[in-house]
């Protein structure tokens, strides 16, 4: 498979009042051409901060790429000029937010919103942009586009306000789509639909997908594969079934244990204990140590390394390491388990 | 909508005969008469003058004769212009006023904007603290001390524009700078400050990831919804700048109201006194009402809402 | 599940801007009952009525048209303060968003001890700051607490003050608006478990809005939908899981994804479309028993073909 | 000789046979004031008596010495011997339109001054004590009664021959017909415009020097005069247009004149002068204009003259005048002013005889003053003091104050600044200690100021009272009515009563007037009453 | 990586027995609300700058009258408008305090020399009256400032009170408050204070009045739509479910977080507010002379700004200073008041 966007080793800080703040504190992943990547994880943990990296989003006056790359289409975008990146910005990599309600201009005409895009990078006169975009919003499903193109964003509803942003993110075709929450507002009808559109326009257009969200059932609905970050770093990535179905990190078994499933029954649901590491002082060792209920001394002394599962998975916990000791992961992860393909015919 | 006009004007008539009542009746109280040479009159003259004008009457039958006028749209004849129609008087300066208030306020609201947006996009820099430095001073120095300043240095010294009068589009350069260095400041801190927030939000995000460089952002996505807030601010003041500054239009001999009415407080010249209260709640009224359909006009959330929420 | 009516809503109704052109029936005649000690689910799309039916009925708005009977004493009718203040004691409300939901400017134990000053809880300073400390206690946060500040906090701990601060007045009743939707999971869960086990010790009863069903299924007994300021369907939250009526609900349970991939893969998604009703103008279309304790908005002819299906079963 | 007129065709070839005259004949002056009345009747301030002098003229007008000649008048009129007829002969002038001026002219718009129904607020106060009639007319129409303006003392003997009553006689009488009042109104002109007579320069007719070529009415601040053709006298006038500019500001008309947009400027104020100290272009003249401290004996400590007379003598006018007013003004220690009023037969100045009154004597005044107070029984008294808002007026208060605390142990003064208005109001009421207040005449004659404290006079208003001043005001009214040299004396005598006996006043400062006048200028001409300034015979060079 | 693991002991490799709990402390020192907004506007060099000048200014304003050997109210007649002179700074000739003066024809001269006061040094020149400006500028400090406190203390008080009321009951209370907002804009100013100047002494007490009548009005204004915007926010909510009475809530959950709005706003009041005493004193309603105000100052300055700039000159830039402290000040503050609250 192609890749075609390699995260590498990126850091990156924020200058506060309180001091600087490593938000991402070395994150590696790739980018395969066609494929929805999914980042979960809790709120804070950089999912955010590692896409708006990859856009160059981030606030000029306070944040700094510490470290690392960002190579698409064999540029390193954590270095490209300003002029360039506004370039690739919309055209071949483009962004949905999490809040439709926000994320249109609301003193501005539906249909230039989207023509904004296409006339800056692509050559198109007035009136072929005007097609463009009214095809656009057919595309996503808006009825009567004609009509729609010449309306307001309060004249829309939420999901017809994401479908709007999703055009506009579409409008060049771009090869990499990064989709921050994109569904989390919504209801879930409306946000079954947009997944549906999503998936639907994907295998039309054919792009990369990263898709950010912090809800597991959107993920298995979407994901192909799936990277779990936490205090500033991915620790498990994989395939949507492995991490799933076989997943390694006690933060992942947390995350799954904590939802409950239409069928469980009453049993209290397990909680995560404690909050998230502050990354104005992040720990020494694993940032997930102190929650952990199976971490070991080395955790609270050395940040694990990434272990491979299987050619496709990754974990970075110490309970991977020959020497740990064998844990028995929580019930509702046990039960998963039995259901991984690569479980059932042992290892 | 109709109905909500129709219901903002009736509150405005409410509004503008209570001002016109108490007006009235303050403005009685203030010793004096509005004759000017009253110290040298007899007491026959006197009463003879007062007869005529029906200053005789008690102070209540005034005020009803004034507002049963006031009705049928007259506003009466001043006493220090020899009974010219007060009326007249103030449609004639009614016009150098508000054509300088206009231009002040637009001038002011165009250098105030660009100073408050360069503020909010170089934000904690030399340029935004030079960007507040001008608005401070321009609000902490009263108006007047710059129109003798421009008087002298480009007017006299400089010569590029008259110094003086009111006889074309030239002649009125510098009052309007004068006059707009308070809009100005105070365009620039709002628009600072609305600016900062707005730049802050999901949808400037999206118009950057849509590869807009940061100004055309601002300018594009960011202006006209900064703008609303700017616009209460503005709205009011505008009135009170169109309705004329005494000083600037002494200095620069402009025919206006501003410095009419003073003069009218100091002669007792009820009628104008009267005439220019009432136009000058008028004004304020009228433009608070159109402050709210300008929202409308800039931001179509509130277009089809129907007036204010 | 004790069946002793605790609260009964009967055709309430909340409109706003009533008269202007752009009027909002936001409630618009519904009744139901809710069991002591039981917990009442809520739910249906965004701004179909769920937050302005609990603000309704705790007062925060008076309520167009209908009646709250609590303990069979209307909410809604003329109070004195003294009235009005022991049903402040007696209901309570969590809110929606951890953030706003806080006063930024207040330390935390005089956020949670506020409802105890104003309903004089306490006679002494230090019996004032125990009942905070037990409280933070109760839901899981330290006595260190009490002297920051609300931005110092994350959601979830957030959310727990809410909840003490509700909690501090004694309520029997709790109104609890989303409480979790702005939390992450992992941090849902600590909510729900404290909620669940505060309902257990203390006996409260509690209407659960949330549009999030899987966490709805899992702590209420019963479940109702709203769609559109009314009301389609009531029942127990495993009737109603198992065996949606209205159309609405079924395609409302269709569209919750899982974290299951398998199950995804395979998830079909019904559409509700309103008109698929064809209720004909004089139809009366209201709040019928389809089965015991199963209530769905239809009209006569869909309640007997909903019966005849049901009664097949 | 510009005899005016002629066709369009010859106009151009005349300009160039005039070659000699190669300035335009051009004035470009400022004002201070918009024109409040053009109508003669209703004019009651400074800026319409100067518009209208340019543009009309009376029986009599001022000259460039600030004598009254005959204008309309032809030649001296004849005098009864009792001094109260006067039979004027008119001269063959015309107005703007051509009609003739005519004796009825004067008739109509005295009695149209009179008139109670026209409510004129300065006619009657110039005729009244002076033309006969008058003061019964307005007397009559305020108790509501009926009157006559044929009771007014003046007829028309024939179409040129003017018949005036007077009702005692006034030594000033040629002063008093050119003031702006007594001007004539064409009858048949003003019945036809009715109501807009005067509210334009279309509107108005004119038997002056200038007509209004552009007025907007009493709003304009920029008006035009243009030379009359049909005047009498044109071939002494030489300016063929004047534009004239309203500017308030006094900087501002400094910054006009400098630009070249003004060729004359207003009365510059004191705080501009200083910058054109030792310019010829500064001209400067003292006015018959007097600024005094009332002294209210109602008050219980200013009833004492031994205080009144340390409070006047206790400042130093010398250094108010010019070291804080710097602008010409000349300390006062007299109560009529310089260079106002001669003496009939000597010709010598009002001030010659009567000299310096109340001087400035620190030593004597702190004597006065401790003994004054000791009479009074008392060791502090505080005053009240009441002064006016302009700058100038607060400069000299502060001045004032801190010179009578300083100079006055025990002395505390609260000074007060007002608002003009309420000055007046409270000067009525008598609600003042002390207060600051200015006086300039209406005609020129001294008893413009004396008459100013008979007891209870119109304008005494503190209460002061001396028999012997009003017997000597008696005396020069009626008395010596016609004995001008004894009612000249007696007005000197008058004057020693109420400062050097009694120290009822406390005379600060006569003003002195500045205007800027650019170098090509000739002739240019000001006035001490009515008019402020007279264009007949500027020039351009 | 494979090297890397086989250094580590199997020791490490022990539970570590975490207390799960011990991770709901909050490692950031305990800061108050005040303590936390002080640590923010310590950052903000600006602030801190404006702050220590005008600390400094109100030091000078209170030890500057003292400084010299003239006093604010003599008036030496002889020594009338005399231009700065600073000893050991007046043979610097590009300094403006060498006593001379430029007549119009460009001519330099000594006014002390010319006015005998060769002794003399008025730091700052003297006024038209020969009163010291040095002293004077100081007074008029005083006074000044007094006004700006004076002025902000009125607008926190009646026009925050007005507005908030006016806001947070809404409807029909709104409407009658509002309504009563525009008449009292739309009654003319002059009208009133010309009144008050009957029936009041002038002075500081009737400058307070006058300024009482409508100098809040903006301000009610801006806290009236911000408290429309507050009151439906859910921690208002929640307090009224508690059953907190409308004074509460308007006093501990609405005013404090208007706070930002508040300060941005008293900015725009003060600089009226000197100029309106500097109106009120030229009309005869504010101070009496030889009182002064950095406001009159200016406006008598402005007067003979042609000839002696200086007049308007030194009273300007203390005012300048202090105003653009006071907004750095203001800036600084809302900045530190106002943390986005979500970061
Ligand atoms: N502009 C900024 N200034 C300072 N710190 C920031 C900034 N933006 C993000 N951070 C910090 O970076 C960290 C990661 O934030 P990020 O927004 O990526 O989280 P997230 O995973 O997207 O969370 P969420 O699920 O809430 O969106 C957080 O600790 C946050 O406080
Ligand atoms: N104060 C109000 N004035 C006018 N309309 C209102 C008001 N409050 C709510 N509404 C309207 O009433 C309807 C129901 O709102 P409500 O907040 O109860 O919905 P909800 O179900 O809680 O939605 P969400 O899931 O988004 O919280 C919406 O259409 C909303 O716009
Ligand atoms: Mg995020
Ligand atoms: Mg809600």
């Amino acid at each position: 498979m192609e890749k075609i966007l390699e995260v590498k080793d990126l850091h990156i800080s924020f200058h506060t009042f309180g001091g600087e703040v490593q938000a991402i504190r070395g994150v590696n992943f790739d980018l395969f051409k066609g494929e929805t990547l999914a980042i979960v994880g809790e709120s804070g943990s950089g999912k955010s901060v590692t896409t708006k990296s990859i856009m160059r989003l981030l606030p000029e006056s306070n944040s700094e790429i510490k470290k690392g790359e960002i190579l698409f289409d064999g540029k390193d975008l954590a270095k490209l000029p300003n002029k360039a990146m506004q370039k690739i910005r919309g055209k071949d990599i483009s962004m949905i937010f999490q809040d439709p309600m926000t994320s249109l201009n609301p003193t501005m005409k539906v249909g230039k919103q989207i023509v904004e895009p296409i006339t800056k990078h692509q050559n198109l006169s007035k009136s072929a942009a005007r097609e463009r975009a009214i095809d656009l919003l057919r595309l996503v499903g808006i009825p009567q586009p004609e009509e729609r193109f010449n309306q307001y964003p309060h004249q829309f509803s939420g999901g017809m306000r994401q479908r709007v942003v999703i055009a506009i993110a579409l409008a060049c075709n771009p090869k990499v789509l990064i989709a921050d929450e994109p569904t989390t507002a919504l209801d879930v009808t409306i946000q079954a639909q947009i997944l549906e559109l999503m998936k639907d326009l994907q295998k039309k257009i054919d792009t990369s997908i990263v898709f950010i969200t912090h809800d597991l059932g959107v993920v298995a609905n979407v994901a192909d594969r799936v990277a779990v970050m936490y205090g500033g770093k991915i620790v498990e990535i994989g395939t949507v079934d492995e991490v799933f179905y076989n997943p390694q990190h006690p933060y992942t078994w947390g995350l799954i244990s904590s939802m409950p499933s239409l069928d469980s029954e009453d049993a209290e649901l397990y909680a995560i204990p404690g909050t998230p590491p502050d990354l104005l002082n992040p720990p020494l060792g694993d940032a997930f140590a102190a929650r952990n209920e199976y971490a070991m001394q080395i955790d609270l002394e050395q940040q694990p390394p990434m272990y491979q599962v299987s050619p496709t998975h990754y974990a970075a916990t110490w309970l991977l390491h020959p020497d740990a000791p064998k844990v028995e992961p929580p019930i509702a992860v046990q039960r998963r388990r039995r259901q991984f393909p690569g479980n059932k015919e042992g290892k | 909508m109709v109905k909500y006009i129709s219901q903002r004007v009736f509150y405005m008539l409410v509004t503008l005969i209570l001002i016109a009542t108490f007006t009235f009746f303050l403005m009685k109280l203030i010793p004096g008469t509005p004759f000017t040479n009253a110290g040298k009159l007899s007491e026959a003259q006197l009463t003879i003058m007062k007869d005529k004008y029906g200053l005789d009457e008690p102070v209540p039958v005034q005020y009803l004769t004034y507002m049963a006028n006031l009705a049928k749209g007259d506003l009466g004849v001043s006493f220090q212009f020899n009974n010219a129609s007060v009326t007249d008087i103030l449609m004639d300066r009614i016009g150098p006023s508000a054509l300088l208030g206009f231009q002040a306020m637009v001038f002011g609201t165009i250098i105030g904007i660009i100073l408050g947006v360069i503020g909010a996009l170089r934000q904690n820099t030399w340029v935004d603290y030079s960007a507040t430095f001008i608005a401070v001073i321009g609000k902490s120095i009263p108006s007047f001390v710059f129109a003798g300043l421009l008087q002298y240095y480009i007017g006299v010294q400089l010569g590029w524009f008259p110094v003086a009068f009111w006889r074309g589009p030239e002649y009125t350069v510098l009052p309007t700078i004068a006059l707009s260095m308070f809009p100005i400041s105070i365009a620039a801190r709002f628009m600072r400050t609305e600016m900062i927030e707005v730049l802050g939000s999901d949808y400037i995000t999206l118009a950057k990831a849509k590869g807009a460089s940061a100004f055309e952002v601002a300018f594009k996505h960011g202006l006209r919804n900064a703008l609303i807030p700017v616009i209460t601010v503005l709205g009011p003041l505008t009135v009170s700048l169109m309705t004329g500054s005494l000083v600037i239009e002494q200095i620069f001999g402009i025919p206006g109201l501003g410095e009419q009415f003073v003069k009218s407080v100091n002669v007792n010249d009820y009628p104008v006194i009267m005439g220019t209260t009432i136009l000058f709640a008028a004004l304020f009224i009228v433009v608070i009402l159109v402050v709210d359909l300008l929202y409308g006009l800039i931001d179509p959330r509130i277009r089809l809402a129907g007036g204010k929420k | 599940m004790a069946e002793k009516k605790l609260l009964e809503i009967k055709n309430l109704k909340q409109y706003f801007n009533v008269g202007k052109p752009n009027e909002v029936k936001a409630v618009d005649n519904i009744s139901f009952d809710i069991y002591k000690g039981e917990t009442l689910g809520l739910v249906g799309e965004s701004g179909c009525g769920k937050s302005t039916t609990g603000r309704t009925i705790i007062r925060l708005y008076d309520a167009t048209g209908g009646e709250v009977l609590y303990d069979g004493v209307n909410v809604h009718g003329n109070k004195s303060k003294e009235e009005l203040k022991a049903f402040n004691r007696k209901m309570q409300m969590i809110f929606q968003d951890p953030y706003a939901s806080l006063n930024p400017r207040m330390k935390v134990s005089d956020v949670i001890a506020e409802g105890i000053d104003i309903h004089g809880l306490a006679k002494t300073k230090k019996e004032r700051i125990d009942k905070v400390y037990e409280l933070l206690e109760t839901v899981g946060l330290n006595r260190e607490h009490a002297n920051r500040y609300p931005h110092e906090f994350s959601g979830g701990q957030r959310q727990r003050i809410g909840i003490a601060r509700a909690l501090a007045v004694d309520p029997d009743f709790i109104i609890a608006d989303e409480p979790i939707s702005a939390l992450d999971v992992s941090i849902q869960a600590q909510v729900v478990n404290l909620m669940k086990k505060l309902q257990k010790d203390k006996g409260l009863t509690y209407l659960f809005i949330a549009h999030d069903l899987s966490m709805v299924k899992y702590i209420s007994d019963r479940i109702g939908v709203m769609y559109f300021g009314r009301l389609v369907e009531l029942a127990t939250a495993e009737e109603l899981y198992n065996n949606p009526i209205h159309p609405y609900t079924q395609s409302l349970l269709s569209a919750i994804p899982l974290p299951d991939p398998d199950y995804e893969r395979t998830r079909v998604r019904k559409t509700y479309d309103p008109s698929q009703h064809n209720y004909k103008p004089d139809e009366e279309v209201e709040f019928r028993e389809v089965k015991p304790g199963h209530f769905v908005m239809c009209s006569q002819a869909e309640f007997d073909k909903y019966q005849k299906e049901n009664g097949n079963k | 000789a510009c005899n005016g007129g002629g066709d369009t065709t010859t106009e151009t070839e005349g300009d160039k046979d005039t070659a000699e005259e190669t300035v335009a004949q051009e004035l470009k002056v400022l004002e201070t004031s918009e024109i409040p009345s053009m109508d003669s009747v209703m004019a009651q301030d400074a800026a319409s008596f100067t518009a209208l002098a340019n543009t009309m003229e009376g029986l009599y007008r001022l000259d460039q010495e600030q004598n009254a000649v005959p204008g309309m008048a032809d030649g001296e009129p004849e005098v009864s011997e009792d001094g109260l007829v006067y039979t004027v002969k008119l001269k063959e002038a015309k107005w703007s339109n051509g009609d003739p001026v005519t004796a009825d002219d004067f008739v109509f718009a005295w009695q149209r001054a009179i008139d109670p129904a026209t409510a004129s607020p300065y006619g009657p106060y110039m005729m009244e004590g002076k033309i006969k009639g008058a003061k019964e007319i307005t007397a009559a129409a305020a108790e509501k009664k009926e009157y006559d303006l044929n009771t007014l003392g003046i007829k028309a003997i024939d179409e040129k021959t003017l018949e005036i009553t007077l009702e005692k006689p006034v030594p000033y009488f040629e002063s008093l017909m050119a003031f702006g009042s007594f001007y004539p109104q064409n009858r048949k002109f003003v019945e036809e415009q009715g109501d807009k007579y005067a509210t334009s320069h279309d509107t108005l007719l004119y038997n002056g020097p200038f007509v209004m070529t552009n007025w907007g009415g009493t709003t304009a601040t920029d008006w035009t005069m243009g030379k009359n053709a049909e005047y009498w006298d044109a071939e002494t006038v030489s300016l063929e247009t004047i534009q004239y500019n309203v500017l308030k500001d006094p900087q501002a008309a400094a910054n006009a004149y400098e630009t070249g947009e003004a060729d004359i400027t207003g009365k510059l104020a004191s705080d501009i002068v200083p910058q054109y100290e030792g310019d010829p272009n500064l001209v400067k003249w003292l006015e018959p204009t007097i600024f005094w401290i009332k002294m209210n004996q109602q008050n219980e400590a200013l009833a004492n003259e031994n205080i009144r007379r340390a409070i006047a003598t206790a400042f130093n006018k010398e250094d108010l005048a010019t070291s804080i007013l710097n602008n010409g003004s000349v300390p006062a220690n007299y109560a009529v002013p310089a260079g106002f009023v001669n003496h009939p037969d000597t010709g010598e100045d009002f001030r010659e005889a009567n000299g310096d009154l109340l001087t400035y004597n620190v030593e004597e005044a702190k004597k006065l003053w401790e003994q004054g107070l000791k009479e009074l029984g008392t060791d502090s008294v505080e005053l009240v003091y009441l002064g006016g808002d302009t700058e100038t007026s607060k400069k000299t208060d502060a001045y004032i104050k801190d010179q009578l605390e300083k100079n006055l142990p025990g002395l505390t003064i609260d000074v007060q600044s007002v608002p003009f208005s309420v000055r007046l109001d409270r000067d009525v009421k008598m609600d003042y200690d002390l207060q600051f207040a200015g006086w300039g005449p209406d005609y020129q004659d001294a008893i413009s100021f004396s008459d100013l404290w008979i007891t209870d006079g119109g304008n005494n208003k503190m209460a002061y009272s001396n028999e012997q001043y009003d017997k000597l005001l008696e005396d020069a009214q009626y008395t010596y009515a016609t004995e001008p040299a004894k009612r000249f004396e007696a007005l000197q005598q008058a004057e020693k009563i109420v400062l050097e006996e009694d120290a009822a006043l406390a005379p600060v400062y006569q003003r002195s007037s500045n205007v800027l006048v650019a170098d090509k200028v000739e002739g240019f001409t000001y006035h001490f009453i009515g008019p402020e300034y007279s264009y007949k015979w500027v020039k351009i060079k | 990586m494979s090297q890397h693991e086989k250094e580590i002991s199997k020791e490490l490799f022990q539970p570590a027995n975490i207390d799960a709990s011990a991770s709901e402390e909050i490692s950031k020192p305990s800061l108050t609300y005040w303590q936390d907004a002080w640590l923010r506007v310590r950052k903000n060099t600006a602030a801190i700058i404006s702050l220590v000048v005008l600390i400094l200014l109100t030091i000078l304003s209170l030890v500057g009258p003292f400084l010299n050997d003239y006093d604010y109210s003599t008036q030496t007649a002889t020594h009338a408008n005399l231009p700065p002179r600073v000893q050991g700074l007046e043979d610097i000739s590009w300094l403006p305090f060498d006593g001379t003066l430029t007549k119009k024809n460009g001519e330099e001269y000594n006014a002390y020399e010319l006015k005998n006061a060769t002794e003399e040094y008025y730091w700052f020149g003297t006024d038209s009256l020969g009163r010291d400006i040095f002293t004077r500028v100081w007074k008029g400090t005083q006074v000044s400032l007094y006004i700006a406190v004076l002025a902000a203390v009125i607008d926190m008080i009646i026009g925050v009170a007005y507005g908030a009321i006016s806001g947070y009951f809404g409807g029909k209370v709104d409407t009658v408050m509002q309504r009563i907002i525009e008449i009292l804009v739309g009654i003319p100013n002059l009208v009133v204070v010309i009144l008050m100047i009957i029936v009041l002494e002038p002075g500081i007490v009737s400058i307070t009045i006058a300024l009482t009548i409508t100098g809040w009005v903006g301000m009610a204004r801006v806290v009236r739509g911000q408290v429309l915007k507050f009151k439906n926010q859910e921690f208002v909510l929640a307090s009224r479910t508690l059953g907190a009475g409308h004074s509460k809530i308007i006093l501990k959950h609405l005013l404090p977080n208007l706070v930002g709005v508040i300060i941005i706003n008293t900015m725009f009041t003060i600089p009226s507010a000197i100029f309106f005493e500097a109106f009120l004193s030229f009309i005869g309603l504010g101070l009496q002379d030889p009182l002064a105000s950095l406001g009159t100052l200016i406006d008598s300055g402005f007067r003979t700004l042609r000839l002696y700039p200086y007049q308007m000159l030194f009273p300007a830039i203390v005012i300048s200073l202090i105003m653009v402290c006071f907004n750095m000040i203001a800036d600084g503050l809302r900045d530190a008041l106002d943390p986005k609250m979500r970061d």
